[in-house]
């Protein structure tokens, strides 16, 4: 006599402690190995691009904290790169410097998040998680010095950012560059060699080169399959071209490696900073932009490394006050493209895991 | 012979932790301890001051939520023509983001976002804001978009200044 | 009909010396309430001393508002949770359902009939001691299974699916290297066994058995890195994910009673019990307990999960043949040495333990991967 | 510094390659037929020189009487970049799917499926992405009411 057995059909989210935020995967198992995957997008879907049609191109920054909540800054700052780019708006070299910084910062805080995610979906019960998490609250200490806000920091504006640098930030930074060294340290020791981590996340879930090429993978996943490809150095925005940093990149693209390229990213970006904050010119902070902008009718495409990846702002102008149209580039979304691929074959466990290490944030997927 | 795949990465993670074990937490316990906001900080609350407001409804028009709702009128005769009487300046906190894009816009600086942040109301209806709960008489200003504020107000705490050596 | 109180009381100052006559019936009585007492104390003790040790070594603070230090916090979870309401899913089993706590509670607290809290201050003094413990200790894993069955909830199955799976396999390391330490004192009872270590606790002799019991035992009572059966960021709650109110707190309690129990037979085992210099023995029981505890805390905060198929490898690729040998080695010493082994024995067993894991972790390949699908 | 190429070029690359097919240059950006997209997708994809390996992102803009559908493609190779542009009725809004030679298209067609209403023909799995399957209307569209 034979057993019958059927597959078993498990919704994953969009409420599950590790699927950061309301993402629901439809998950096929055959006992304990997942034989089918399908993601389920849409619980946060607010309509930002159709909102952003009807408001004034200032009053579409504060939508875009919101596309990948976690990284505010960087998002703020492609959208204002994109409108600077349609209005033809000169920005001072001052605020140049303050949004590096600023963008570098915000590498470091969304990368502590992703990074200590995925650290927790791997099991290490919330330690690394609550190590990055005092860390990251240490830079959103100095974001909420210059902009007066913790998480949605509506900071850039097109021609520059909405305010000086507070006189006492400067040192603040310094500090806190001298700390992460040391904390950096800690969360090598902490997981870096673990042989637990190792048996989990090596060779698992791997997207290889040119898949992460066809799938339209950006950031890190794609760094981690291996390819050398990063906006601040193929397409240098900004005053990038100024510092000097590596980009880090990966072997065969699991999930162990997405996590290093986030940690190696990291120390570029203190490296990046603290080439930034000695550099950094006295001068204007803006330029003079009228509330209302109004570019020239014309289409544009601007996109920056925002820690997810390559973050773009399609903007149309009809020569209003509004943009036409606003199309984001999410790039959580395009990386979890291949998810299905990734996972199959694996376990439940490692079905977690590697979503965990795409580490997307729910806010740009659905948008 | 490499010891790294033998549990050395174990041991040192288990030394990572028990030296947390004996590091102080960065934890505030909010109600008792509490800590200094930053000094732009954006509060709960506009302030709003009678003397400087022209009435010219730039706010209102900027707002990208729509929630200032302004009604002036041009006050009696012989005043000042530049000038509007505002019969009505209303703001629905509850539905304001705080993105403080109304600060910025007003021409005459007579708007500031507010230094304080325990609003928290009952009811919905409680946070609106009429023109009596805005004034600057009472409420104290942060330094948002007006750097002049700063002198007055007391320093962040960060986090970063604890384990400074 | 008195006459056997009278005996008793008539036996009172005998009765409470050291050797107590094991068929005065108060006796039963005594150690029953007090095996309860500190099962329930050192419970509320664990998941206290748990969430504090936790919180410091990931630098939070933990509870610490509900008496001094936060020493009652448990007692209010426990107000808490017993007020909550008891939710049946409709789909669920209901007897099944309702039963599944009780049995997973039960066993856990009869384990503590055999343990010593000194000499001879046990409940039960039986001579299968070792044999008794585990064989009710496993029980509880019925329970889990009803209740991953009978919840109705996919979650819930895999979790006690897994819980299975992982019981039965790492009930074998952990007999064989208990077994070991019965080969070396000849006796099953768990008192027998604490006087024997007199001389060295035999943490020094059976250091290799120490890790595999240590190891063996961690997943047998699902902690942390082993912990795939509860596992909160894949599973959610695995097995007890649908229970809520009392029957919840039952589980709860069943959880760290298998922990306390598992503390307590690896601290009699290999730590010598009650056995020590200057303070009273329950002292040196308890501070071995928490110790043993720390120990699982440590790790729990520390290190990721395992896969399912790395947890079977390492039971049945690793720990078991380990444990064979292990067995096989004390076998060969305590033949060679039938008056007790002398003391050049200690550094040569912990040479053999370190070389037979450092060859065998080589020897075998963690987890089979992938699987294609068609 | 990803080069942006210069649409006529390839506008008259395309052109001498396909005879017959309309290739517009607007803005520094080909316009491409929708009946020829596919074949001129693949040639762009391939050709030695341009190996456009990499789609950044589909978009879709709404000017009422058409849609007009914008590829940014990008080749890591060359570091260089290419907009493409195509258009459809709004009537019929039915374009060729380049899916199979972008898999990034995939999600992204589903998203303008979803909130523009645009059908791409050989796509493997053409369902509303963010929005529930029950949903009427297309509210990306600039006529949308709710």
């Amino acid at each position: 006599m034979t057993l019958r057995t059927e597959p078993f059909i498990m919704n994953m989210g969009p409420v599950h402690p590790s699927t950061h935020g309301v993402f629901r995967m439809r998950v096929t198992l055959d006992g304990e190995v997942v034989i089918d995957m399908e993601p389920v997008f849409g619980y946060l879907h607010r309509g930002i691009e159709k909102l952003a049609e009807e408001r004034t191109y200032l009053g579409v920054i504060p939508l875009t904290d919101r596309l990948d909540y976690l990284a505010s800054m960087t998002n703020n700052f492609g959208y204002c790169l994109a409108v600077e780019k349609l209005a033809k708006i000169p920005v001072p070299e001052r605020a140049e410097y303050i949004r590096v910084i600023m963008a570098e910062l915000q590498r470091l805080a969304a990368h502590l998040i992703s990074v200590g995610s995925f650290l927790n979906d791997a099991g290490a019960y919330f330690t690394p998680f609550l190590y990055m998490f005092r860390e990251r609250e240490r830079i959103i200490d100095l974001f909420e010095m210059v902009s007066g806000q913790r998480l949605l920091y509506n900071y850039m504006r097109p021609g520059g950012v909405s305010q000086d640098l507070p006189e006492e930030f400067i040192p603040a930074l310094q500090e806190l560059l001298k700390q992460m060294k040391g904390y950096m340290q800690e969360y090598e020791n902490l997981l870096k060699d673990n042989e637990i981590l190792g048996a989990r996340a090596k060779g698992v879930g791997i997207l290889t080169r040119d898949m992460a090429i066809n799938i339209g993978a950006s950031g890190p996943v794609l760094r981690a399959s291996g390819m050398k490809w990063d906006i601040r150095k193929v397409d240098p925005y900004s005053i990038y071209n100024r510092f000097e940093f590596d980009i880090p990149t990966g072997v065969q693209g699991d999930c162990y490696d997405r996590y290093r390229v986030r940690v190696e990213e990291m120390k570029q970006s203190l490296r990046i900073l603290e080439q930034a904050y000695q550099k950094i010119p006295a001068g204007p902070y803006h330029t003079e932009v009228p509330q209302l902008i109004r570019p020239p009718v014309g289409e544009t495409y601007a996109h920056i490394e925002a820690p997810t990846g390559e973050l773009g702002f399609y903007l149309v102008s009809d020569g209003g006050i509004a943009p036409y149209r606003c199309h984001v580039r999410a790039p959580s979304l395009m990386n979890l493209t291949a998810l299905r691929d990734m996972v199959k074959g694996w376990k439940i466990q490692d079905t977690i895991l590697t979503f965990g290490s795409i580490a997307i944030t729910m806010g740009e997927v659905d948008r | 012979m490499k010891f790294s795949n033998y549990g050395l990465g174990i041991i040192k993670g288990m030394g990572v932790t028990l030296k947390n074990l004996f590091r102080a937490s960065p934890t505030t316990q909010y109600p008792e301890q509490r800590l200094t906001v930053s000094k732009r900080i954006r509060g709960t609350e506009l302030v709003w001051s009678v003397e400087k407001c022209t009435g010219c409804a730039t706010c209102a028009r900027t707002c990208p939520q729509g929630v200032i709702r302004i009604v002036t009128h041009p006050g009696e005769a012989g005043g000042d023509p530049n000038r509007y009487v505002v019969e009505t300046l209303e703001v629905d906190s509850g539905y304001c983001i705080h993105c403080g894009l109304c600060v910025e816009a007003c021409p005459y600086n007579a708007l500031f976002l507010g230094y304080k942040f325990e609003r928290a109301k009952y009811r919905r209806q409680e946070l609106v804001q009429s023109k009596e709960d805005m004034s600057i008489s009472q409420e104290t200003p942060s330094a948002y978009y007006h750097p002049e504020l700063a002198g007055k107000l007391p320093k962040q705490t960060l986090l970063i200044d604890r384990e400074k050596k | 009909m008195f006459t056997g109180i009278e005996n008793a009381f008539v036996n009172l100052p005998q009765a409470l010396k050291a050797d107590w006559p094991g068929n005065v019936w108060w006796h039963w009585v005594i150690f029953t309430l007090i095996a309860i007492v500190f099962f329930l104390g050192s419970v509320i003790m664990f998941i206290f001393m748990e969430r504090r040790v936790l919180a410091k070594m990931q630098a939070r603070i933990g509870p610490n508002r509900i008496g001094p230090f936060g020493l009652l916090q448990a007692i209010a979870d426990a107000v808490k949770v017993l007020t909550k309401e008891n939710i049946t899913p409709s789909n669920a089993d209901k007897i099944v359902f309702w039963l599944a706590p009780a049995i997973v509670f039960a066993p856990v607290l009869m384990v503590f009939a055999v343990v010593p809290f000194a000499n001879g201050a046990v409940l039960a003094d039986l001579n299968i001691g070792i044999l008794y413990a585990i064989a009710i200790g496993s029980l509880s894993t019925i329970g889990v299974f009803m209740a991953g069955w009978s919840s109705s909830n996919k979650y819930s199955t895999l979790g006690a699916m897994r819980m299975v799976a992982a019981v039965i396999s790492y009930e074998m390391p952990i007999v064989l290297t208990f077994a070991t330490i019965i080969v070396l004192t000849g006796s099953m009872s768990l008192n027998d066994i604490v006087i024997a270590q007199g001389k060295y606790w035999f943490i020094f002799s059976q250091p290799l058995g120490f890790f595999l019991a240590f190891v063996a035992g961690c997943a047998e009572i699902n902690r942390s890195p082993f912990d795939l059966m509860e596992a909160d960021s894949e599973i959610v709650a695995g097995f007890h994910t649908e229970y809520s109110g009392m029957k919840f707190a039952m589980f709860y309690l069943g959880e760290y009673g298998e922990a306390v129990v598992m503390s307590t037979i690896i601290a009699t085992l290999f730590l010598g019990g009650w056995q020590g210099p200057f303070l009273p023995p329950f002292v040196w029981l308890i501070g071995k307990i928490f110790f043993v505890f720390f120990l699982m805390i440590w790790t729990r905060t520390t290190l990721p999960r395992v896969r399912i198929d790395q947890l079977m490898k390492l039971a049945w690729k690793f720990l078991f043949p380990l444990a064979l040998i292990n067995l096989f080695a004390t076998g060969l010493e305590v033949l060679t040495f039938p008056n007790g082994l002398p003391w050049y024995f200690i550094p040569v067993n912990f040479g053999i333990g370190v070389v037979l894991v450092l060859l065998w972790s080589r020897l075998y390949k963690v987890g089979w991967g992938r699987i294609e699908i068609q | 510094m990803t080069t942006a190429l210069v649409a006529q070029d390839i506008a008259n690359q395309l052109n001498a390659n396909y005879p017959g097919v309309n290739t517009e240059v607007n803005n520094n950006a080909v316009i491409i037929d929708s009946k020829s997209l596919l074949s001129l997708m693949t040639y762009l994809k391939i050709t030695p020189g341009l190996d456009f390996n990499y789609l950044t992102t589909i978009t879709a803009i709404d000017y009422y009487q058409q849609f007009e559908v914008v590829y940014l493609l990008v080749s890591m190779e060359h570091n260089q970049s290419l907009t493409v542009k195509t258009r459809c009725n709004r009537e019929d809004p039915v374009l060729p799917s380049v899916t199979s030679l972008w898999r990034s298209a995939d999600l992204q067609e589903r998203e303008i499926y979803d909130l523009m209403g645009i059908t791409f023909e050989g796509h493997p799995n053409m369902k509303r992405l963010v929005l529930w399957p029950e949903f009427q209307g297309h509210p990306q569209r600039r006529d949308y009411l709710q």
